[in-house]
């Protein structure tokens, strides 16, 4: 039992981790809270069902279509409305709200389009839905290749981030944006390609997560919002804080689910959050920067 | 001082815009029409965005929409004079939102003035615009409302019509296949349940807790999960443990797919399985193949019902989705059910409301009548059979099929 | 003389960095205190803790008899010591008037409605301001701004003014304006504390010098000592190395 | 090679530089002296393109205008500033930093030869080449710092208040680097409040006050000059 | 004196000519009237704390919820004027609590914060009534018409608005504005920040249980995802942040454009609602940066500008 608690609250947990790296990335470093993030899981989990049901292609390989896709979405997305609104900002504060607003605007659009295009009925598909055994405890194929997949992209884009110069200097802008222009660093350029990068981790997230669950065109709100709550728990743009917030609310979940009792899985989400943010306001690996 | 001016133009401004927009509004709900008939008025707000999209896009919205079109593809609706008139739709997004839903179909009985109004979808909604209906003196054809309450609700409001029965039928009929099951030593009696924490899954659960007691069924596992769960492997590792032969969800669609799939990894294959809402949709079947085979829920169809079968082709064939095995049908009818009684009274809604009460009408179900202002010729359980999902309770009732127990062990793809 | 001010091994450290590192003196009521030192010596840190903007590390700061260390600033302000900001700190959304009455309405006395206003323009008028009382504080010149600080500070009534750098950025005009205006509420009896680099006014103003260097006290005397000692003059010209 | 002219700059109201001129040639080692609040800070962030100066002002490098330029171009152009306060990456190693600082591309093909010029410049930072930044003391920090910007392949390096907030005998260190950076033939900008030392290794020298540019000379007659001192500790009555 | 007594005068005028509304206005103008003044007093209920103190707060259905809830829960066994009492008294327990143990919090993440409490709140009403009492959905059947409904709503938002004039001169408002501004100044000028920020997050939040508690009658059934409607949460936001959250009528200026926009958007194009909507949205944001009565000020500024040459600038 707690084998197959531990091993369930972690495939849960990669997936709340993938969600949310890609928004961590988009608040964290080009400073846009994306309330839109959702629908572009959600396109994208719509995409790959597309693909699936009607070209036969296997999400995996779905996913060299969607990343990219959702890359080029959050690369138009961020040039045709957040450059003016990153231009006309005075400050981080009004940056934040009139991104709040904007892309509440762009949720509705998304949503919108989805409805118009495939309706709001249930969608699912069956992939990979096969028992896989580990250490004598039983999942879903299709679970354990979200949560490799998870770890693939975490990992990739941990690599990425601390071992190429462009990830470097990704985080530099996270950490420092008023010293990024010296060493000649594109403020504008990084944040563009960091908000791009985030939609394409979305993408990805939206093809994992259409192989296992049921979703509808206006289900993205539930996914921004479990994204938002990891982000701010794991410590505003800290890559490893998402991750090991995804996994520890997982965790946390199956756990109250299996000993306590399942009508609690959410309370106990939010009570962990609300307490995380508590006794660390600024999240588990975040710094206090006034 | 200039400053402190200004701000009290604006001020004043700001409030004289109110009042105008205010005033505005009592002109145009004053406005009336009054030439002559050339349509048939008839308005409905639905979810189409937020929570209840889902639920409202499969079972309700294709049905208004094919049942409009077949009315006015012969020619319109008749009224008892012979004349026939075509429908006018008036359509409302009621965003999910109590609020917006009492609003809309406020908008449609006093600013719109149609002459009937079409119900939205849920049990809370139609509950939250029902004191309109009556006041307004519309009949309202509630379709997907799950209540016991319904002859309670039927004093209060003379015009409602409660067509989905309530959560004692759908457990009591599930208690008696159970028992027989047990009778019959199919099982061995003990069941594991979960329920969504949702009107829905309590209203069922709480029902069904006393009517499998009565029937001697042991419930050795019973929890509550939020909406919105998706990963069930902790309850369902708990059931596969509890040693129960039946397993029951009364659970919504997401977690009915999640469920299933979810069983066949765990290698969870229970002698009974009975799910919730989304164990009728086509798409169900169509994912699950083979495997759905024997798995029960709510609702259900009699395979040998032509009509029911030619509805069911047409309404894939003009909304291109199949539609569901437990509320689409009752919405077509509840809607023919309207079409009949227009046709013997017209368009006097009082009239109408009291045909609907007392007369029988030919719908896709078969012959179609109330009893106090329900309807009580539904399907309590059905089973997933050759493909199709076919009413198997009450076992008396015509057209029944037989309880096929137990369901076969998952199949490997 | 008796004390108005005692602070006592004051030490606030910022991770492993002590900004100040056991740094004692007093201030006696009446007296003007010139705190000097190079730039990051730690005397704003020392000003922010007397009005407990920030909290010790470890020492005491008294006013009188009384401990007010660790006590929020809107409880010290209340006990009598008001301050102006290192980089000036005006409401940019008030006008000037409600920029004094901030302090008056939540000051000692505190005063509301006409009365309120009738006194800000009194506070307003003694810093040269009452002409642009109805105007929003960003439109203000940077002298203005820093006069309208000023007047804030003094509709608290304080018994200890902290003053961090008010002088600074000044044009010469407006710098003798400046210490005229401080040596006017000196002799009123309000105790000052100020950090300044404009030397010639230290000199005008400031009987007695703290100096401070890398977050210690090097030097506490009367100004022309001060000034003269050779660490302090080490410490703001550097050691040309050998 | 750095010519600046009429550099005028507004924060709201407040007049920060009024028709700055100065001048650095190559090689040369120019410092700025000046109290607080003298506008030294602002000329420097006008170069680097970090606030944009009024209009009229005129930056040239190499003969080339940089007046307006976005900083990271500045950057390209060959002008690498060490900001007050250091404006290090502190949630990054020394090694990362160091990095960042050969981000533009006109260093890039050259980084390890700068790289091993720093690291021979301050040792310590290889040793702690895997340290967070945030971590180091006040000095290693500014060592960080001025290795960053030695990393882009500046032509004009100029750094503001370097020994601010330093020990004293670090302070000796830190311009005993910055005499080797110079004999290296790079053009020095310095913003320096420790008067002696600075002086100490330039050529030449500004005296900035309110805002304006008054005094320039040689390094030598200032060092002397009673001008200074009084800008600093006033004059004695 | 009629300088100040005009005001005073106009705003009688107004909301005696808002009572009188439903005797002409029919049962849709009511519901119009119901729905509109419910976010009126939203909206100016969350800039009452949001506007100066730029907390944005999501937990507006938090409270609302609450009042909705506490009404089905009594609505049996008290009578109708306690109840809103209790839910008034309910909501305020709430508000203490919650802004004790969140004021320390800043920024976004007072946002997400405020945002999970909304969601807490529903999960553990959830809890409660499936495992104590054993129903989720109640009834509430209270003989309160619409009219009854619209005039407690105007009665309402008229407090809000007089509470919100009130505030914004007198020395709490002043306090607000302090703070907003520059904390650290707020503290030093003697203002206990953390009593003013509870005092207005709580008087708020009262408004809001209250809108909650009065319209609730309304759905005839209630359950936790009716009552806790994230979208209350965001709509009040976004309509006072539009209008101007830091002024008298602002949030007054945005909610009731708003609402005929998406009422009159969900009547002619149900279909396209949400792409019309969201384009709205991101064209208020580039065209309307600082909200309608900034907009309608500045443009107010320049008109007087050139129109009356010969009148000094403003700095003059």
């Amino acid at each position: 039992m707690l084998v197959a608690a531990l091993l369930s609250g972690l495939v849960l947990g990669g997936t709340y981790a993938l969600v949310a790296m890609g928004l961590t990335l988009q608040y964290g470093i080009a400073r846009i809270m994306n309330l839109a993030y959702g629908e572009m899981i959600i396109s994208a989990a719509f995409l790959a069902y597309v693909m699936f049901s009607t070209l036969g292609l296997n999400p995996v390989a779905g996913l060299l279509i969607a990343v990219p896709t959702g890359f080029a979405l959050g690369y138009v997305v961020y040039g045709a409305m957040m450059t003016p609104l990153v231009a006309r900002a005075r400050d981080r504060a009004s940056l934040e709200i009139d991104s709040i607003l904007a892309t509440f605007g762009l949720l509705f659009v998304f949503q919108g389009v989805m409805l118009v295009t495939f309706g709001a009925n249930f969608t699912s598909y069956s992939y990979l839905n096969d028992p896989v055994t580990i250490f004598g405890t039983t999942l879903a194929a299709n679970r354990v290749l979200a949560l490799i997949l998870a770890v693939v992209f975490g990992g990739g884009l941990y690599l990425l981030l601390t071992r190429t110069l462009w990830g470097t200097a990704l985080r530099a802008v996270a950490v420092n944006p008023g010293a990024a222009p010296l060493v000649g660093i594109d403020v504008n350029r990084a944040a563009r390609l960091a908000f791009a990068l985030g939609s394409g981790l979305a993408a990805a997230g939206g093809v994992v997560i259409s192989m296992y669950q049921t979703f509808t065109a206006t289900s993205g709100v539930v996914f921004t919002m479990k994204a938002l709550i990891v982000v701010i728990m794991g410590g505003v743009g800290n890559l490893i804080g998402a991750l090991s917030a995804g996994l520890i609310l997982g965790l946390v979940e199956t756990f109250v689910a299996t000993y306590i009792d399942p009508g609690l899985t959410l309370a106990a989400t939010y009570t962990i959050f609300l307490a995380v943010l508590l006794w660390r306001p600024a999240g588990l690996f975040g710094r206090l920067t006034r | 001082m200039k400053n402190l001016e200004r701000r009290r133009v604006l001020r004043a401004m700001a409030l004289a815009g109110t009042v105008a927009a205010t005033g505005l509004l009592a002109g145009m709900t004053g406005a009336a029409m009054a030439q002559d008939r050339t349509s048939v008025k008839i308005g409905y707000a639905i979810s189409k965005t937020g929570g209840n999209a889902g639920g409202a896009g499969i079972t309700t919205l294709p049905n208004y929409k094919l049942w409009v079109k077949d009315v006015n593809d012969a020619g319109g609706l008749e009224l008892p004079d012979g004349k026939k008139l075509p429908i006018e739709v008036i359509e409302y997004d009621d965003r999910s939102s109590a609020e917006e839903v009492v609003r809309a179909v406020e908008r449609l009985a006093t600013q719109d003035k149609v002459d009937f109004i079409l119900v939205p979808w849920g049990t809370g909604f139609n509950l939250a615009v029902a004191p309109l209906f009556d006041r307004h003196g519309y009949p309202q054809l509630a379709v997907s409302a799950v209540t016991d309450k319904a002859p309670d609700f039927v004093k209060r409001w003379k015009k409602s019509f409660w067509m989905l029965g309530g959560g004692h039928d759908y457990a009591n009929a599930l208690a008696s296949i159970l028992a027989d099951a047990k009778k019959a030593g199919t099982v061995n009696g003990k069941v594991a349940m979960i329920s969504v924490a949702d009107g829905f899954g309590i209203d069922l659960v709480t029902a069904a807790r006393p009517a499998f007691k009565k029937a001697g069924i042991e419930v050795v596992y019973d929890k509550t999960y939020p909406g919105g769960t998706s990963d069930f492997s902790p309850m369902i590792n708990e059931a596969k443990s509890s040693g129960a032969d039946a397993f029951v969800a009364f659970s919504y669609p997401p977690e009915t797919f999640a469920l299933t799939q979810q069983a066949q990894v765990a290698s969870f294959s229970p002698k009974i399985l009975y799910l919730g809402v989304g164990t009728g949709f086509p798409v169900y079947g169509k994912n699950n193949g083979e495997n759905a085979t024997g798995i029960m829920s709510l609702g259900g169809i009699d395979p040998n019902n032509k009509m029911n079968a030619e509805y069911r082709k047409r309404h894939e064939a003009v909304t291109g989705v199949a539609p569901d095995y437990w509320g689409s049908v009752i919405t077509y009818a509840s809607l023919q059910m309207l079409q009949e009684a227009i046709k013997r009274k017209g368009l006097d809604k009082a009239a109408v409301s009291t045909e609907l009460a007392s007369g029988a009408f030919q719908t896709v179900l078969g012959e179609t009548k109330f009893e106090d202002n329900q309807l009580r010729q539904l399907w309590w359980a059905g089973q997933w059979q050759n493909g199709q999902f076919v009413g198997v309770m009450p076992a008396d009732r015509k057209g029944a099929s037989k309880v096929i127990l137990p369901r076969g062990d998952w199949k490997k793809k | 003389m008796s004390e108005l001010l005692t602070i006592n091994g004051l030490t606030k450290r910022f991770g492993g960095l002590a900004a100040v590192n056991a740094v004692s003196f007093s201030v006696a009521k009446g007296e003007v205190v010139g705190l000097l030192g190079p730039n990051g010596s730690g005397k704003t840190t020392v000003m922010n803790m007397i009005s407990g903007h920030l909290p010790p590390t470890s020492g005491t700061i008294a006013l009188g008899n009384e401990t007010i260390s660790g006590l929020l600033p809107n409880r010290i302000a209340l006990k009598g010591v008001s301050r102006t900001f290192q980089l000036v700190r005006g409401l940019p959304s008030l006008t000037v008037a409600e920029n004094v009455i901030a302090a008056l309405a939540f000051g000692r006395r505190r005063l509301w409605g006409e009365t309120a206003r009738r006194e800000a323009l009194l506070r307003l008028d003694e810093v040269g301001l009452a002409h642009r009382a109805n105007q929003l504080a960003q439109q203000l010149t940077y002298i203005d701004q820093k006069r309208m600080e000023l007047a804030r500070a003094l509709a608290l009534e304080p018994e200890l003014l902290l003053l961090d750098e008010w002088l600074a950025g000044l044009n010469p005009t407006e710098l003798r304006t400046g210490i005229d205006l401080i040596d006017t509420i000196r002799k009123r009896g309000v105790t000052i504390l100020m950090v300044e680099h404009v030397m010639d006014a230290i000199r005008a103003l400031c009987g007695r010098c703290v100096v401070m260097n890398a977050g210690r006290k090097i030097a506490d005397g009367p100004t022309a000592e001060a000034l003269a000692d050779r660490e302090v003059i080490t410490a703001y010209l550097g050691e040309a190395h050998a | 090679m750095l010519e600046v002219a009429d550099l005028s700059l507004h924060y709201g109201r407040h007049v920060a530089l009024n028709r700055v001129s100065i001048r650095v040639g190559k090689g040369e080692t120019v410092v700025i002296l000046g109290a607080n609040g003298a506008g030294k800070s602002s000329l420097l962030k006008s170069i680097a393109g970090l606030t944009k100066p009024d209009e009229g002002a005129i930056v040239s490098f190499d003969r080339r205008v940089v007046t307006g330029m976005p900083a990271h171009q500045v950057v390209e152009a060959g002008i690498a500033l060490v900001p007050e306060g250091r404006g290090v990456f502190g949630d990054l190693t020394v090694e990362e930093n160091l990095a960042l600082g050969a981000y533009a591309r006109r260093a890039r093909a050259d980084a390890n030869d700068s790289r091993e010029f720093v690291y021979d410049l301050f040792p310590k930072l290889k040793e702690r080449r895997a340290q967070y930044v945030n971590t180091m003391s006040g000095g290693e920090q500014q060592m960080v710092a001025i290795g960053r910007a030695l990393m882009s392949k500046p032509q004009l390096l100029m750094l503001d208040e370097p020994s601010l907030g330093l020990a004293p005998l670090v302070v000796g260190e830190l311009f005993k680097s910055l005499g080797r950076i110079r004999e290296r033939g790079l053009a020095l900008l310095i913003v320096e409040q420790n008067v002696k030392m600075s002086l100490s290794i330039a050529d030449r020298g500004y005296l900035a006050e309110a805002g304006r540019i008054g005094g320039e000379n040689t390094a030598s007659a200032l060092m002397g000059d009673a001008a200074v001192q009084r800008a600093f500790l006033g004059a004695p009555r | 004196m009629s300088r100040k007594l005009l005001p005073a005068f106009v705003f009688a005028l107004v909301v005696a000519a808002l009572a009188y509304v439903p005797f002409i206005a029919g049962s849709y103008g009511i519901t119009l009237g119901i729905g509109m003044l419910g976010y009126v007093t939203l909206a100016t209920a969350w800039a009452l704390f949001s506007g100066p103190t730029r907390y944005v707060s999501l937990a507006t259905v938090a409270f609302f919820g609450i009042g909705a809830y506490t009404v089905a829960v009594f609505s049996e066994s008290m009578v109708y004027p306690l109840l809103l009492a209790v839910a008034g008294v309910i909501g305020l327990a709430v508000a203490l609590v919650v802004g004790l143990a969140t004021l320390r919090l800043a920024g976004v993440y007072f946002v997400i914060f405020t945002f999970g409490l909304a969601e807490l709140i529903r999960q553990l009403v959830t809890w409660y009534e499936v495992n104590v009492t054993g129903t989720l959905g109640r009834y509430i059947f209270l003989p309160v018409t619409p009219e009854g409904i619209y005039w407690q709503l105007l009665g309402l938002a008229t407090t809000a608005f007089l509470i919100s004039w009130w505030i914004g001169r007198s020395r709490i408002g002043l306090a607000l504005k302090v703070i907003g501004d520059d904390e650290v100044v707020a503290s030093h000028c003697g203002i206990n920040i953390a009593r003013v920020k509870l005092a207005l997050f709580t008087v708020s939040s009262v408004l809001i249980t209250l809108v909650g508690a009065i319209q609730a009658p309304r759905w005839t059934y209630v359950e936790p995802t009716i009552a806790f409607n994230p979208t209350v949460s965001f709509l009040t936001l976004i309509m006072a942040l539009l209008g101007g959250a830091n002024r008298l009528t602002g949030p007054l200026l945005g909610a009731v454009p708003l609402f005929m926009l998406f009422e009159w958007l969900s009547a002619n194009f149900p279909n396209h609602y949400s792409i019309i909507l969201g384009l709205v949205f991101i064209a208020i944001v580039f065209v309307l940066p600082r909200g309608v009565l900034a907009f309608a000020e500045e443009n107010w500024r320049r008109w007087r500008k050139s129109g009356v040459k010969n009148l000094p600038a403003v700095a003059e």
